[in-house]
């Protein structure tokens, strides 16, 4: 059931970037899809009443599927990653044009 | 009206996707309904993936721990370098930017060594989780991840920490040509690269699981010197 | 001498000469003279030869290769010879030229490229030497006055060449090769089929010839590339298009193909449809000739009405008319070359090609008038001259086949034809 | 029961991208991203992913957080922003 | 004979030290290119696994002749293009090494989540690299639509893990069968529209203009030919060989390329711009290639990848050069440059020439071939690739009749009317371009030399079999 919380979430960041005009905001949302893409990845792995993959006693293996939990401890180191770049981006572009909406970046584009 | 546009794409993802995976025709597993026994992951979880290894094959009592660590490794290596190239990226941004953060408040003698005490004892946390990341929950990312928050305390604490930063990348740079030259090693032993060369052990203890704690503390040092650098390049720019 | 053989020596004549020319700009001139005679003597002996194949390289999977005809040693001779005689002009005009190395080069790979387009065994080989004429000319023309009429060139010429490589490889996945004998024998099963190939393919040949919706890219290329090499565009390339009418019309019988289809006074409706289109564009050629001042653009017009008369007589395959434009091509080129040559010279004198300025030439340069006189007198068909001979066969073969239309349409065209180039040498020589 | 904690927690986590991606000013909607972001950790923890969870937790919530704060605070140095 | 993880594993080292000692990195940098460029030749086929653990437990790296095809191109086009743009490399040394890693490993490997890793490295490089021409913005576009073409990747892989519990190429590509039409659907559209960014389709490719339009000598000619190799080769191993498409879905794909093919084509017609021109080029042509790959025309895709990628380089790299030594690069101002730079002006039109696919160069041989495998599926798509390669030819001939040609419209053209500018520091690339022309006219007469390995490549991403058995043997 929360499965599905995730996928509403992933979609609650997509409709950010699609609507947000403020690159913060646009980087908000990009870290809203990836948390949301996280959970769900997470939840894929699940299985109710299992335990967490450590093993505490010998041969008791009852455990969810780690490997979705692997992924998602890559996925969110790159995702750190990644926003590090772009607020860097972020302020070298309001140092550039001295506005963080996208609307009013000008001559950027070649020609 | 941009907005709204928005909502109707997103509606209509989200309708792609709820009749994609949950329409009566599908078999993607639901939600805590799914039987490990049909995916790959169940070999690591019974550690029988290579028959002619001798049991444990992968000594870590972390499942998570041995599949990042051992089984995949190789996103592993990558992941690192993907933080590494970021730190890099900061660095270059910060040149172009040329501008440092100061704060207008001075740091006080207690908030100093406040900051000294704190970030110390939170220090010795990431390495204490990064030793034991192949026993107990966490590993390299989140020590690292809490040594480069030490590190930043002490950036935001005192002034001339800043001089120091020439170490992490000392230290970056050792850890990953470590990583390297153990999965080379590897290669040269075993035939394969970043092969388990080393004794397992017996499940459970500190030192045991070969070349897997060696290679989660060297993660954790990368991890954790990249993001003091990634961090205090965030903070005052490029330091040559 | 094999044909193969001639064809890379022709190839290779075009590097030679390439570097002559940037070795000394005369030098490259005088060896275009010496390879375009070359190229069109070592032609002469295939007269009779037919069925001969010569194998050219192997293109991935594909053969080029070549096989002589009688219709192809007929328009080879044409072509080189045209080249031949116009290369005579060359060496005078290098240090005129801004490029004079490549465009050297690209003369003799048109030449080459021509001769390849008239010997191909297969479509494959037809269209990749199609393609060399296309792309050499194209870039001789911006040596001259216009750097935009190229574009127009490739444009329509591309439209032309492109629907004919889609009509080759629309037979080659219908009947697996592109040998032309194969196709055109295996094309009369199924005529239905062809009706879409011929159009697309004789596109190629509609645009090369400058028929009437195409006919835009004559007065620009033609009016504005370097004098020397107007009379082989309109003499020379535009015989091309002719070419592959032929090809499509006469080689590949059409008229067996479309012999069960709605037949207007004894011609297929699509071979009638492309005379149709020749009717026109005789008419706007010469109308459109009447009212240009400038004289390359004149005789560019003027080709586009004698294209008209050449596609009517290859597209109408009765006897006697066929012969008439086949004809008809050897005059054009020569008339044509002779006038662009006549005016390529007065240029040379005078640096003007604008007849408003060009009064009393009479005196200054009797020789050149006198081309420009016999060539117009042929080209309006008036009686001593050849031009006579072959419009009269086409004339005839229209009447006896009861097209009074296009007839009627022709002869008027003749008429006006000739009041205007009489009036026009009385006013301005 | 924990199914119950779940639904609620993945709805405030909901809320809360909601609040983010639609407060007007910036300094609100990173915290209320980080605020999701901890959330985000207990649902983890439910989910039986401790690695993940304290990795969540160091890494989404407290470094991305503070990065954004100190972006934040240039900007409002170089000059205030709606 | 080396071991393929060397390729992946030597540059990183060097990429490692290289922080180190900062003064060494140049050196590190040529000389590793050097060696992957050479060593790409000497790599033994075949399925190298990670760790010892074989598939699909383990990561391996796959070697057919597919991707050593790939690998061969795209090491010797990194170092061609590090010669061209050694005035521009702005201490991105490090970040290059890191990238040389990342191509080498995406090409190779054959684990859809690994592959995931290292198109973020390329990607996260990539805008390091691209934000050193200072357009900030453009980067910015380029990293929102990459980090959201990477996550849709993710989701698209983890719906396929969810479903089948693999993510190993190989098996999975054995598994598919089992798979639901609507998982398939649903796990492919993400897939492709991940990739998508990466290959510039639309509706993804609007940070192409950006990037590429204010690109410098290094990474005009870096992204246009290694990237655009890379992610296009990609594209074609994934939905080529691993996840064949089935289902109608497969015409929608076709649809979208080939309205990036047309569309990009009309849009370099009516741009002004020498690397917009050739921006709008590349996007074409990755549409026109990925057409191919996913009509199964893997040989008509490979030869015009091989094609672009060369002459892209060429192309791109005396663009790029005339930009930064004069500050513009309008076409208008730019007539009768070639003049002056004779052998410039030869290789780009020779390129030029093959790009367009006329007879006597390369590129013709693509062009029948790409004709010859349209015509076998439909009789449509030929149809509308005939339309966008005459839109193609004409910018091309107008671009190239306007630098070659100064002078006004009406007059004879002369050496007076042209161009001041001039091209600085343009040896390297005169020669490279005469040599890739030279190329281009050799393989264009007689191109068995240069095809057979692009038919092996072709006959080994055709058949599945070979591949399955190669990386499963294990098993």
């Amino acid at each position: 059931m929360s499965q599905y919380l995730y996928i509403i979430l992933m979609l609650v960041g997509i409709y950010g970037l699609l609507s947000q005009k403020n690159i913060i905001k646009m980087i908000i949302s990009l870290n809203i899809l990836e948390l949301g893409l996280n959970l769900f990845i997470i939840s894929t792995g699940y299985i109710s009443g299992s335990n967490a993959p450590i093993i505490i006693f010998e041969n008791d293996t009852n455990f969810v599927d780690p490997l979705p939990q692997a992924i998602v401890l890559t996925a969110i180191v790159i995702g750190f990653g990644v926003t590090a770049v772009a607020l860097m981006l972020a302020r070298n572009i309001y140092k550039k044009n001295g506005t963080l909406e996208i609307d009013e970046i000008r001559g950027e584009d070649n020609d | 009206m941009k907005r709204i546009i928005a909502i109707l794409l997103t509606v209509a993802v989200g309708i792609f996707i709820f009749t994609g995976l949950y329409g009566e025709d599908s078999d993607f597993k639901a939600f805590g309904e799914k039987n490990i026994s049909d995916t790959v992951a169940n070999s690591y979880v019974d550690k029988n993936v290579d028959a002619d290894r001798e049991s444990p094959e992968s000594g870590s009592a972390n499942v998570v721990t041995s599949i990042v660590v051992n089984y995949r490794s190789l996103d592993t290596l990558g992941e690192v370098t993907v933080l590494f190239v970021s730190a890099l990226g900061v660095a270059l941004l910060g040149g172009f930017l040329k501008e440092k953060v100061t704060f207008s408040v001075k740091p006080g003698f207690i908030l100093k060594n406040g900051m000294k005490i704190i970030s110390g004892i939170i220090l010795i946390t990431g390495i204490y989780i990064f030793i034991h990341g192949h026993l107990s929950p966490g590993g390299g990312f989140p020590g690292g991840a809490m040594i480069g928050s030490s590190f930043l305390l002490m950036y935001l604490s005192d002034e001339e920490f800043k001089t120091k930063i020439t170490a992490f990348k000392i230290m970056e740079g050792t850890a990953g040509s470590l990583i390297l030259i153990i999965g080379l090693a590897g290669l040269s032993i075993g035939g394969y690269f970043l092969y388990n060369f080393l004794p397992n052990g017996n499940v459970g203890d500190l030192i045991s699981a070969g070349i897997v704690p060696i290679l989660y503390v060297l993660v954790g040092l990368k991890v954790g010197s990249e993001i003091s650098n990634l961090l205090g390049n965030f903070l005052n720019g490029e330091v040559e | 001498m094999a044909l193969n053989n001639i064809i890379i020596q022709g190839l290779l004549s075009s590097l030679i000469v390439f570097f002559l020319t940037k070795f000394n700009k005369k030098v490259g001139g005088f060896f275009t003279i010496i390879f375009s005679g070359y190229l069109f003597f070592s032609l002469l002996s295939y007269q009779n030869s037919a069925g001969e194949i010569f194998d050219l390289v192997k293109f991935g999977e594909f053969d080029i290769s070549f096989i002589t005809s009688n219709y192809a040693w007929f328009f080879s001779m044409i072509l080189s010879l045209t080249y031949f005689l116009v290369s005579f002009f060359n060496p005078y005009w290098m240090k005129k030229l801004i490029n004079p190395a490549a465009y050297n080069l690209l003369f003799m790979l048109s030449m080459v490229g021509t001769l390849g387009v008239f010997y191909a065994k297969d479509f494959l080989t037809m269209f990749i030497f199609f393609e060399i004429v296309v792309w050499a000319s194209l870039f001789i023309i911006p040596m001259g006055k216009s750097r935009k009429s190229p574009i127009i060139y490739y444009t329509i010429s591309s439209i032309g060449s492109f629907s004919m490589l889609y009509a080759i490889f629309y037979l080659y996945n219908s009947f697996n090769t592109f040998d032309i004998e194969t196709i055109s024998s295996a094309v009369i099963s199924n005529p239905n089929e062809y009706i879409f190939v011929f159009f697309l393919m004789i596109m190629a040949g509609l645009t090369k010839l400058g028929i009437f919706p195409f006919h835009t890219w004559l007065p620009a290329a033609h009016g504005s590339a370097p004098h020397t090499f107007s009379p082989v565009l309109s003499g020379g390339l535009v015989k091309v298009g002719g070419f592959i009418a032929l090809i499509v019309t006469a080689v590949i019988p059409s008229f067996n193909i479309f012999s069960d289809h709605l037949q207007i006074m004894g011609v297929p409706f699509e071979n009638y449809l492309i005379m149709v289109l020749g009717g026109i564009s005789i008419v706007v050629g010469t109308l459109m000739a009447i009212k240009q001042d400038d004289a390359k653009k004149l005789i560019a017009y003027s080709t586009v009405s004698n294209s008209g008369y050449i596609l009517i007589g290859i597209a109408m395959v009765d006897q006697v008319g066929f012969a008439g434009g086949l004809m008809h091509i050897f005059n054009h080129a020569m008339a044509s070359g002779a006038m662009f040559l006549s005016f390529a010279g007065i240029a040379y004198r005078t640096g003007t090609t604008k007849m408003s300025e060009l009064g009393g030439l009479i005196k200054r340069m009797p020789l050149s008038f006198a081309a420009y006189l016999i060539a117009i007198i042929s080209l309006a068909g008036i009686p001593p001259m050849s031009g006579f001979a072959s419009k009269w066969l086409i004339f005839q073969g229209l009447s006896s086949n009861g097209m009074m239309f296009l007839a009627f349409a022709a002869f008027l065209v003749v008429l006006v034809v000739l009041c205007m180039f009489s009036g026009l040498c009385l006013l301005h020589f | 029961m924990i199914e119950v904690v779940e639904i609620i927690v993945g709805a405030l986590m909901l809320l809360f991208a909601v609040l983010a991606i639609e407060s007007k000013k910036l300094i609100n909607s990173v915290i209320y991203m980080s605020l999701m972001s901890l959330l985000s950790v207990v649902s983890f923890i439910i989910m039986k992913a401790p690695d993940v969870g304290i990795t969540e937790a160091v890494i989404g919530s407290g470094l991305v957080t503070f990065l954004f704060v100190i972006t934040l605070t240039q900007i409002k140095k170089t000059g205030d922003t709606k | 004979m080396i071991n393929p993880i060397l390729l992946v594993a030597i540059p990183l080292l060097a990429a490692f030290l290289s922080i180190m000692v900062k003064k060494l990195s140049g050196v590190f940098l040529f000389g590793v290119s050097l060696f992957t460029a050479i060593g790409s030749f000497f790599i033994e086929n075949g399925s190298y696994v990670i760790g010892g653990w074989k598939p699909p437990f383990g990561i391996n790296l796959v070697v057919d002749d597919y991707s050593f095809l790939i690998l061969i191109i795209v090491n010797i086009l990194f170092f061609l293009t590090l010669l061209n743009g050694m005035w521009d490399l702005k201490k991105n040394e490090t970040v290059l090494l890191v990238t040389l890693a990342g191509v080498n490993g995406i090409v190779m490997t054959g684990d859809f989540f690994n592959l995931f890793v290292f198109m973020e490295i390329i990607a996260i490089s990539a805008y390091i690299l691209a934000s050193s021409t200072e357009k900030y913005y453009s980067v910015f576009k380029y990293l929102i639509l990459g980090t959201v073409g990477s996550s849709l990747y993710l989701f698209g892989i983890i719906i396929l893990y969810g479903t089948a519990g693999t993510l190993n190429m190989a098996d999975l590509a054995s598994k598919l069968p089992e798979i639901s039409n609507s998982v398939k659907v649903l796990a492919f559209t993400f897939i492709f529209s991940g990739l998508a960014v990466e290959a510039k389709i639309l509706p993804f490719n609007s940070w192409v203009r950006g990037i590429f339009g204010n690109s410098n000598t290094l990474t005009g000619p870096m992204f246009s030919t290694v990237y655009a190799t890379v992610s296009a080769a990609v594209v074609g191993r994934v939905f080529g060989q691993i996840l064949t498409i089935d289902t109608n879905l497969i015409y929608a794909f076709i649809t979208l390329t080939l309205m990036t093919f047309i569309f990009a084509e009309s849009a370099a017609m009516a741009s002004k711009n020498l690397r917009s021109i050739l921006t709008f080029s590349s996007i074409g042509q990755a549409g026109l290639i990925i057409t191919m790959f996913l009509l199964g025309g893997f040989y008509a895709a490979l030869i015009q990848l091989v094609n672009n990628a060369f002459a892209k380089m060429v192309m791109f790299s005396i663009a790029t050069k005339t930009y930064s030594s004069n500050e513009d690069d309008d076409i208008d101002n730019l007539a009768g440059i070639f003049r002056k730079h004779y052998m410039m002006g030869l290789g780009f039109t020779i390129s030029a020439l093959s790009l367009i696919g006329l007879p006597l160069f390369f590129g013709f041989y693509g062009k029948i071939n790409i004709l010859q495998t349209a015509f076998a599926t439909n009789m449509w798509i030929p149809a509308f690739i005939l339309i966008g390669s005459i839109i193609e030819g004409i910018y091309y001939i107008r671009l190239l009749v306007k630098l070659w040609n100064p002078g006004k419209e009406g007059d004879e053209s002369s050496e007076e009317a042209g161009t001041s500018y001039t091209i600085l520091n343009g040896f390297t690339v005169s020669i490279i371009a005469l040599v890739v022309g030279a190329v281009f006219v050799v393989a264009g007469i007689t191109p068995e030399f240069l095809v057979e390995n692009i038919e092996k490549a072709a006959n080994s991403l055709g058949d599945i079999n070979t591949y399955l058995s190669s990386v499963m043997g294990g098993i």
